[in-house]
């Protein structure tokens, strides 16, 4: 460890602000990187369930559109 | 050969080797950025000129390298699309632009944020910053040419042909912009170029470049699922799936 | 037509055109992406040396929002007269007055406003004191809207000619340049520490202006390019 | 459907129209009144002049032509142009109408496009649709209108066969409730009703 | 297809493409005007300064050719593809890759070649040194053809979306910097005493390679356009 | 009229075709081969997939289908849109045709132009033109023509009735010279010719 406390590694000589900030920045875009694709994924699934739901058992509850 | 050829442009098992693959190199990806930073940030000491804004460099260099790395693996994708006319390479490529224009925004951002301390200023016109500058703007430009095509297969197509010919210009841009900047010759900033690096430096930003490699192909293969989901999604196998993932 | 029907109607419109412009929220990254773009030309075409760049900054970017509104105020009616939209909206009861003004808003929310609000940001990056940003978002934001106004009475003249583009950009281009010479006077008053107030006054004294009296000559310039 | 119109039932009038493009005379000392619950067909053949003379009724061409024209009620017009955004879905193509005729509700639009035959295409864009179906986005406005004066130009263009009879018996239904239609078509009106015919050549209503 | 008949097709659609453009004479001025216009708004805007317009004279005139390139080149196809002509052009038995050839060249021949001949007092109206004139107009004349090559492939490409205008500026724009660097590199070359030749050299083989690269891509995106 | 089409006098072939547009099957399994002096209808209601279909068979659409077409003749197709520019006259737009069939002489337009009726609209701007006249400008290729094979696409519409007639001998006359025609129309073809009705729903030809 480079650095003798928790205040120093924060502080970095008064550079902490904007190394730290470059790195919060980083992980919130990797985090997104990952993320939103298995939550795309997810989503994908579920609303194809529901379609497949519809078309094969009829109507659904709630739908009861009919011109 | 021909038949390995053949099994990646099948999507479910494309689909399966992808799941199977994510389950040990995604926790490892995670991993490998967090000790990685980690080494960077609080064990190794900070450049002499620069102080301790230099640890920055562990995440700038890597995102910077592999966003340009990823242009030529999505304009290698879209030439096996266009050549063979092979889906899967279709789905590489779209899903190579958005990692790759995020991995640009970081190192956009984190190159920034360093100017700040070290030149005063958030940001110059230097050579090396402008072409990622318009590497930024080619990527974003893939991204926008596919979102406005409604039929996904032509969009492919279209940003096939579009980063193709961007992997002609790619070259042109950068020795373009050196000579731009070696024209003008401001003598404001110079960027340290060509200073050795200390070995206490180097290997954990190969380390970290290594670990940015991982995660643009954990980010590509996770983007490459759903794509394929979506082009997929009226066969049995897709539909088989759905219905488990609902159960489950 | 009671006003409130107006209201209603001039909001659905406003509404249709924002639609017509981001039919997904995505697209809203496209404009400023050109804005990005175009500002990035300067300092390729006139080099890199921050200084130039710093005290041309208003300039430019005063000169991009113009083009912009240039480039884009020839579509403001074009496909709607191609449709055979704008007929209809011609025929509608409501007072075309307020029609027109419906549309020009939603051609500057899509351009001005965006330029605006993203101005800071092109403003580092080209260097400009901090001290100036304020005044140049300001002076942005009302200038712009001057010439979304003045360039809806370009395409509503020009709308039913077969050849818009260029005699658009003929007929509107000397009106948008008092703009111009206010709107950098702004900003490179707050550059040098004078007060950019009396520039942003008349700023807001020609919109008001341009407000009353735009809306009518596009009115009638719509109905004369109907009838061709 | 009682706004709008005098009390001698006249919806238009036209008196001594005459109008001459490129050095063509077109027509000319056309007058003519439409009442409530008549059907006029403007009758020509291609290039006569009989979008000219709609245009010129509806008041959307104001130069150029020599004559008079007073309106009386409320009117619908629809041109050769379908005044559809292919950008927007048929549902929101009714609802933000530029003609502003009044608010509909959306139960209101999902009707008018059941009626033309578009129910399971109201969220599509426009451009997906086929050229029949982006016409019968237009159309779908003869079910919402309450305008009691309707000026058609060829409504039956690129409209499959049974879509013109359901047509026609919209028509049918508006000039019962006391609606003035005047139409162009090339097709032959088979409406069991009657029908006055314009001819532009003599300029004469039989 | 023999080749004289595809020459004779090549011709035949360059004079209809020109003959659109400029239906009467007259409308040769308006490009001209529009340039001039557009050269004005930069000493408004920027200042006056004779010495600093002078300085940067290379990069304004660069920056106004890209724009007016950019701003027309979304119309090359549109019109056609609107009308059904785009379709009849893929089904001619010529190969797409002259006919797009032609349609450029018809483009390049209405901005960029115009814009070269021009470009002479519009580098005396900014002050630039008599010296660097040749310069300019040759890296003009060389470059905007690039531009309108380039411009075609994202014409090509956005052609078939409902929504044109800005897309198709954010696909190209990047691939026009190159061209303006070095275009205006060959005027600030010229401007500094050293020879421009180097710089013209570049351009042209920039040229070679998208004469014969762009035209493919342009084909692949009109079929890809016309299929949606 | 030789030019092109195989000994059998197969001018079109087209094998196993389907199509789904936007979750919809629009047809599937439609073979057909079209030979010289055969006139085929395609039938089916608006939004029924015809223009689809004649588009994947001139060779426009090339994905998102499953089938196989080949040509063995060359063809002249005419969609929806006219292709016409409102810019140029009926002569230029014929002349500088796009479609780059072959070098007509002057003559050789004018009397294609007059057998349309245009015969004094030759030099008037087409955007001048009514509706069924700019049509007609489109339509006067039929004239001009040398290919054995025609797909045309609702080619009636806006046409008057005299226009309807005269075209339909120009077809009479093509099928009786050897060539093919595939044809959709809402309004019925009253040719004195065999006509084969391809249905999409069925896929089959009758
Ligand atoms: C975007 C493309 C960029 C790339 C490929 C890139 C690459 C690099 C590399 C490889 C280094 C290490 C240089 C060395 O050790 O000598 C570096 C350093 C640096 N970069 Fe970047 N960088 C980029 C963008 C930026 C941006 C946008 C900024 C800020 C405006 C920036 C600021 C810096 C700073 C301040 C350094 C350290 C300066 C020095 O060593 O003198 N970079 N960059
Ligand atoms: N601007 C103009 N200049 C010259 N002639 C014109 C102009 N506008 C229209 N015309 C002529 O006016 C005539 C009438 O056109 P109009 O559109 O009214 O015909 P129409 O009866 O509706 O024909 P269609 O059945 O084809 O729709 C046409 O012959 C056309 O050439
Ligand atoms: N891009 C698309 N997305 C979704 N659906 C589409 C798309 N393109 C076409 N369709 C659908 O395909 C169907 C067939 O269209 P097509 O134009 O072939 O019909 P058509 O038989 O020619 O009809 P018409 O008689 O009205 O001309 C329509 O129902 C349309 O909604
Ligand atoms: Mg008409
Ligand atoms: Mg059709």
């Amino acid at each position: 460890m480079y650095f003798n406390s928790l205040a120093a590694a924060l502080q970095m000589d008064g550079h902490g602000a904007f190394v730290w900030s470059a790195y919060f920045i980083t992980i919130g875009v990797v985090a997104m990187m990952v993320y939103a694709p298995r939550r795309r994924e997810q989503r994908f699934l579920r609303q194809l369930e529901g379609q497949i739901r519809r078309s094969e058992g009829g109507n659904p509850p709630g739908a009861s559109k009919e011109v | 050969m021909w038949t390995l050829f053949h099994k990646f442009g099948s999507p479910p098992w494309l689909y399966r080797l992808s799941g199977s693959i994510l389950r040990w190199l995604l926790p490892i990806t995670l991993l490998a950025l967090v000790g990685g930073a980690v080494w960077g940030v609080l064990f190794t000491a900070p450049d002499f000129r620069q102080g301790n804004s230099y640890r920055i460099i562990y995440i700038h260099v890597p995102a910077a390298v592999v966003a340009l790395a990823g242009y030529y693996v999505m304009a290698i994708a879209g030439a096996v699309s266009l050549i063979w006319r092979m889906k899967m390479a279709d789905i590489a490529m779209r899903a190579c632009a958005p990692i790759g224009a995020a991995l640009t925004f970081v190192a956009l951002v984190t190159g920034s944020i360093w100017g700040k301390p070290t030149w005063g200023t958030w940001w110059v016109w230097d050579a090396r910053i402008t072409s990622m500058l318009i590497l930024l703007f080619l990527y974003l430009g893939v991204v926008a040419l596919y979102e406005a095509y409604e039929n996904k297969a032509l969009a492919a197509k279209a940003c096939a042909i579009l980063s193709l010919v961007g992997t002609v210009n790619i070259p042109i841009i950068y020795k373009s912009v050196d000579w731009w900047y070696s024209l003008h010759q401001p003598a404001s900033i110079k960027f340290t170029g060509g200073s050795t690096i200390d070995p206490s430096m180097l290997y954990p930003l190969l380390f970290m470049i290594t670990a940015f490699y991982c995660l643009f192909t954990c980010a590509l293969l996770l983007n490459m699922r759903v794509e394929i989901l979506q082009r997929e999604q009226r066969t049995a196998w897709v539909r088989a799936l759905a219905n488990k993932g609902a159960a489950g | 037509m009671t006003p409130a029907a107006t209201v209603t109607f001039c909001l659905r419109l406003l509404r249709r055109q924002l639609v017509l412009g981001l039919r997904r929220p995505v697209e809203l990254g496209n404009p400023l992406l050109f804005f990005a773009m175009v500002v990035a030309l300067f300092p390729l075409g006139l080099g890199p040396a921050p200084d130039t760049l710093a005290a041309f900054a208003p300039g430019i970017l005063w000169i991009v929002a113009l083009l912009s509104n240039l480039l884009t105020s020839d579509a403001v009616f074009r496909s709607d007269l191609e449709d055979g939209s704008l007929e209809q909206l011609l025929l509608a009861p409501q007072p075309l007055y307020f029609s027109a003004l419906a549309y020009v808003l939603a051609h500057w929310l899509l351009t001005g406003l965006l330029l605006g609000l993203a101005s800071p940001l092109f403003a580092l990056m080209l260097g400009l004191a901090p001290g100036a940003i304020p005044a140049l978002a300001a002076s942005l934001l009302l200038g712009t809207a001057v010439l979304s106004l003045i360039g809806g009475i370009g395409a509503a003249l020009t709308v039913g000619l077969k050849r818009g583009g260029m005699l658009i950009s003929l007929l509107i281009l000397p009106f948008y340049m008092p703009v111009l010479i206010f709107g950098s006077g702004a900003v490179q008053a707050a550059l040098n520490g004078n007060p950019a107030g009396p520039f942003l006054a008349i700023l807001g004294a020609l919109l008001c202006m341009s407000i009353a009296l735009a809306p009518m000559a596009i009115a009638a310039g719509l109905r004369i390019s109907v009838d061709t | 459907m009682t706004d709008g119109g005098a009390a001698d039932g006249v919806l238009l009038s036209a008196s001594g129209l005459s109008l001459e493009r490129g050095g063509r005379e077109l027509f000319s000392g056309i007058s003519l009144q439409l009442r409530r619950g008549q059907l006029v067909q403007i009758e020509g053949a291609n290039g006569a002049g009989k979008t000219s003379l709609l245009r010129i009724l509806a008041g959307l061409s104001r130069y150029g032509f020599a004559g008079h024209v007073e309106h009386r009620a409320a009117q619908l017009f629809l041109g050769h142009q379908s005044a559809v955004k292919g950008l927007l879905t048929p549902r929101e193509n009714l609802a933000w109408h530029v003609a502003g005729e009044a608010d509909f509700s959306a139960a209101e639009i999902d009707a008018a496009l059941a009626a033309v035959n578009l129910y399971g295409y109201e969220d599509v864009p426009s451009h997906a649709l086929s050229a029949g179906q982006h016409r019968r986005v237009n159309l779908a406005r003869l079910y919402l209108s309450r305008a009691p004066l309707w000026l058609l130009d060829e409504p039956f263009t690129a409209i499959d066969r049974a879509g013109v009879g359901a047509l026609e018996v919209r028509l049918l239904q508006h000039l019962e409730q006391g609606g003035g239609v005047l139409l162009t078509s090339h097709q032959p009106v088979t409406l069991a009703y009657p029908l006055l015919r314009l001819d532009l050549a003599t300029g004469t209503l039989q």
